[in-house]
């Protein structure tokens, strides 16, 4: 028998394999296609506290090997959430993750002590990619004492564990993933999307019409593998790596260099089953390789300590 | 709603007209479940490029043979690469999905069908329905493109007792001008319908919504917009109810055209 | 006839397409398979005081749609530069910009003083990716008071047009951009590649020597054209536009945007030929669009202002 | 030194032993000007993944009927979709590059050519040159693999005169054991060579290299290091001048396997 199971501080998984933020719905819309029971955790859209229409259309745009989406806030609010859709995720014996976010810090914490007051929740992860409508639209995730506010609001009204996911849009994550330790996170999370926008030469337009958005997928493993690596190398927190994962071999890289747990992100769209196979792959590798518990490979790399 | 992943079998990929080609998959289960107007999201190849998979309408769906069909448009990278699928090959198909057309309101008499360009797609499977559902419905295409060589065979349409009207932008086949155009042409000489179907892109759907509400007739659009997931999860099809409406004030309410749609109803309650 | 010169400040090119520093050598290398004179400027292989040897191997790994790199500073120096590369080069009547770099303030300036007494460069392109010895390793272009040093300390020593090549790997290149104008550059790169590794799973150790390097090619396009976006809109220096662009399609996004001039990198590994066919596309798309000149689409895209 | 890139056909393409496939390419340019050691980069496919070309040592050059081959390991994505291409369709082709083999000092009489595995590639093409260039040298070919299967035919070289011996790791064929354990085991039996040629993993070439200083035999080792240009210019192929002279103590120097080899020489200044 092989122990997949993970425990990020105050968080138990039964395994390091859950699926991203924006990605998976509510966590019931890809059930007809998966055992969802079998994964790690799901973790749901952002939630703020009223609903939101989000970003106007054209929202995606495929690029080389990523996508980058502008959705924007769009969510059923966190009311709808708890009273339709959370009772039938519930059923399910799947830890449920609630990522959340607002426009100012009080609507921050106003989500997540609603949340805790919900049955059922394993944990509240806070994106703080998100505008920071007081101080201008710039995003709290981007400025230190922004970030710390949010996480403390939130950390304040809660005793739920504690996510907080980072975005790669910054010159020193391993800054900010101690302020946010500092704030009271229990864990961390990253990466969020990359910056990036796409034009049409043609129509001479933005091919968004938010102008920009991020990027996910495939092509930016390579940066969030970094990233998480700064932060793991900064801070004692459990970090959950996310960024391109898409194959079992893309889930053990980010475990490999220290990552407790990983997200599934954009790979589910192409493959709803890609989570699952994900374990399934973890699995038959550590079989393969004589090792009986995945917190063994865990953070193993070897560095050539001669250089 | 069953919705199913599966590797398929092609049983067919040929080239029906000027950058139009038809692709026939063997699948028992996606056809038996799978309604006109629904898509199925097709896995270009196993690879992570192109990354995303592809929207396509159902165009035939053969529920004794178990074979359904798409009709596909060359425009770019994926569609490109789907051309050199070989019969035999198996493909990925995520379907049926969406919401397909329904029935027209009891006591309709006159159909009209309206097709611009690669839009003709699944209009081959719901001509099947309504003549099974109602052999005595009257139905005409309107059916435009750019140019003639870009039209695809129309005997399915006669064959079923569909008067067709064709039209091209460059006046090469049927028709000189827009569809709209050889729509409103038709409103002038004949009865109007009393319900209509439309499929075709973005600004034809605006303008047929628009005569649709000048002349009080109710119908259903098949809209088409970029999608990653198809199933609701991503929010990235989504288009503004507005766009149906035509209501300009009212509270900005978007709807995904995977889950909502692709299908809308034009002139009820949305 | 279709007119692609362009001027960037003092720097006037014959058209618009470059190719990038460390993916053309000395300029040289390619010669045989391309015809370098019908480019619009060459910027060679960034080079320090003396000769380095660089990283150790393994120094490139290639992930989905791009290619991490850590050569390291490996460079034959300026002096040997000038004596055996440059007189040949110059032959070709290209304008040929060199790339400078350094571990201190004093070492960038020496090399530009250097350079300017040297006959025939058209620029000096300042890559300030590079680690400040001085300052425990920080990467001179992460931090506005370094790169402030940096480029005013080569500004003093040269009346060559000075381009100074941003880094992404910052929260807020707009700023970057606003602090090397103010140092005197009078035109701006980017970008240079972006922060990545990558590991092996079986080994479980570092895909690079170095662990980590910098990632290029086509997955780097849409970070790229956004960073590129946030400078155009925020200096009024003319802006040259690199990262992952592979067709003519690519560089006449950038140019869209409002950069004045492209370079190509990566893309020349995989077809040598990419930065003449993109000249080439570039003219047809222009004549197919009955635009006589490039510079009327420089900088031509259109925003929905409604909104 | 002239380079060409060039699209050329592929005459066959098959496969020869297991995971070893052979392609044959017609280019009359490149044929002409390749040279058994120098290697060619490959472009799998004309698109962004894989995004580089992939490098491959000429294995045989047939200037007269202007078709060269490679011969190749199937170890990943490139190459697993290198064994879909067929005979007829176009592969993009960037050589001749790299310098290649050189022959034997004069006075040379023996000549020990050392394969790993997929390294018995180049040894085709440089035994026809040594038999052309002195029909009189005595040639032994050493050539180990992980197991029998992945043996490719070496009737070609025991019709040329060279003696075969051959081994595997796991003694399914010829001598159990590495191909070094082989050739020491060789050196205490049978005269030394004069000169050899070494193909195969660092690893091999690594030993063949100690093993060549301690005999005091000179030769030429061809090596495999990860490529992006092929060609000189990203410096991103560099081996370390001490990997052949073993000097632990000069300064760190870095050689580009791409342009100053792949073929190094042993015994000399580098
Ligand atoms: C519900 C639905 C049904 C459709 N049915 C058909 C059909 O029956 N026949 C047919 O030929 N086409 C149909 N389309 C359009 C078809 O999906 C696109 O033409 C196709 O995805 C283009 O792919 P490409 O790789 O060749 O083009 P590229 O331009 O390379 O595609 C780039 C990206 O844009 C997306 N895209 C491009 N054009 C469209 C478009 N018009 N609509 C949605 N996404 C697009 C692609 O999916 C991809 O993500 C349908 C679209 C939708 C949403
Ligand atoms: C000068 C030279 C000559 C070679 N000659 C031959 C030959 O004749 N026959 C043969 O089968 N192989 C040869 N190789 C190795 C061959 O290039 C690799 O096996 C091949 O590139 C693997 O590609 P892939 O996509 O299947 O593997 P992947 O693992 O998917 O490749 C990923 C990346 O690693 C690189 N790579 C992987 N393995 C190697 C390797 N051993 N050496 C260099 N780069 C590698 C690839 O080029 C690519 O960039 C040679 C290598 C060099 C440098
Ligand atoms: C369509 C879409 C919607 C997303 N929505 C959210 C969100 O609501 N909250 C959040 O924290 N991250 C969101 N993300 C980011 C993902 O959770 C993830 O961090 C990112 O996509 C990188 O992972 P990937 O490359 O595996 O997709 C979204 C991503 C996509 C593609
Ligand atoms: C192998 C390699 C070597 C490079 N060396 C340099 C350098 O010496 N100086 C520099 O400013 N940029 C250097 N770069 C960065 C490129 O000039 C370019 O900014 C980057 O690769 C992004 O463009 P691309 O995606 O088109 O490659 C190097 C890039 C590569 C891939
Ligand atoms: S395509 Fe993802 S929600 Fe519609
Ligand atoms: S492969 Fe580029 S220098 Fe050798």
């Amino acid at each position: 028998m092989i122990n997949l199971e993970v425990t990020l501080g105050p968080l138990k998984l039964p395994n390091p394999v859950m699926v991203a933020s924006g990605t998976f719905g509510y966590g019931l819309e890809y059930s007809s296609l998966l055992d969802i029971s079998k994964l790690g955790g799901i973790v749901v859209k952002g939630l703020s506290l009223k609903p939101r229409p989000g970003n106007p259309p054209p929202r995606i745009v495929e690029t080389c090997a990523g996508l980058i989406n502008s959705i924007g806030l769009e969510n059923v609010g966190v009311e709808d959430f708890i009273n339709k859709k959370l009772p039938l995720l519930l059923k399910r014996d799947v830890p449920v993750i609630v990522n959340i976010l607002g426009n100012t810090v009080e609507e921050y914490a106003e989500v997540g002590n609603i949340l805790s007051d919900a049955e059922g929740i394993s944990a509240l992860e806070i994106n703080i990619s998100c505008p920071n409508v007081k101080s201008g639209g710039i995003i709290f995730g981007t400025d230190p004492k922004q970030a710390y506010n949010v996480v403390s609001a939130v950390r304040k009204n809660t005793s739920l564990p504690l996510i907080t996911k980072l975005t790669p849009n910054v010159t020193d994550i391993g800054m900010m993933a101690k302020v946010v330790v500092e704030a009271g996170t229990d864990i961390i999370s990253a990466i969020n999307t990359v910056s990036a926008m796409a034009v049409d030469i043609n129509t001479r337009k933005p091919k968004l019409a938010n102008v920009f958005g991020g990027l996910s997928g495939p092509a930016i493993k390579p940066i969030a593998l970094k990233k998480v690596w700064d932060v793991v190398n900064t801070v004692d927190v459990p970090v959950i790596g996310i960024g391109g994962i898409s194959s079992y071999e893309d889930a053990l890289e980010f475990l490999l260099i220290g990552a407790q747990a990983i997200q599934v992100g954009t790979a589910n769209f192409i493959n709803p089953g890609t989570s699952i196979e994900i374990i399934e792959g973890i699995r038959s590798f550590l079989e393969r390789n004589n090792i009986d518990d995945i917190n063994k490979f865990i953070g193993s790399l070897e560095l050539d300590t001669a250089k | 709603m069953p919705v199913f992943q599966v590797k398929a079998i092609i049983i067919e990929n040929s080239q029906m007209a000027r950058d139009i080609w038809r692709m026939k998959i063997y699948s028992p289960e996606i056809t038996k479940a799978a309604y006109p107007g629904q898509f199925l999201m097709l896995r270009v190849r196993d690879e992570l490029l192109p990354l995303l998979r592809r929207p396509f309408s159902f165009s035939t769906i053969n529920v004794s043979e178990g074979i359904f069909s798409i009709l596909y448009k060359v425009v770019g990278h994926g569609t490109r690469l789907m051309t050199k699928m070989l019969a035999g090959e198996s493909v990925g198909v995520l379907a049926p999905l969406g919401r397909g057309f329904s029935k027209p309101p009891d006591g309709t008499k006159r159909v009209w069908l309206l097709a611009g360009g690669i839009g003709i797609a699944p209009f081959f499977a719901l001509l099947e329905m309504l003549k099974r559902d109602s052999s005595k419905l009257e139905i005409s295409l309107f059916y435009g493109a750019a140019t003639g060589e870009e039209l695809v065979d129309c005997r399915f349409f006669e064959n079923n007792n569909c008067k067709v009207n064709l039209c091209t932008d460059d006046g090469t086949c049927g028709l000189h001008g827009l569809i709209t155009d050889s729509v409103e042409r038709a409103c002038s000489l004949t009865i109007l319908p009393d319900f209509f179907y439309s499929c075709g892109p973005t600004p034809m759907q605006s303008k047929v919504i628009e005569w649709a509400k000048c002349n009080g007739i109710r119908g259903q659009v098949s809209m088409e917009t970029y999608m990653a997931c198809g199933m609701g999860v991503c929010l990235g099809c989504s288009i503004s109810k507005k766009f149906f409406t035509g209501n300009k004030n009212e509270e900005t309410n978007y709807l995904r055209v995977c889950r909502e749609g692709p299908v809308f109803s034009i002139g009820e309650e949305n």
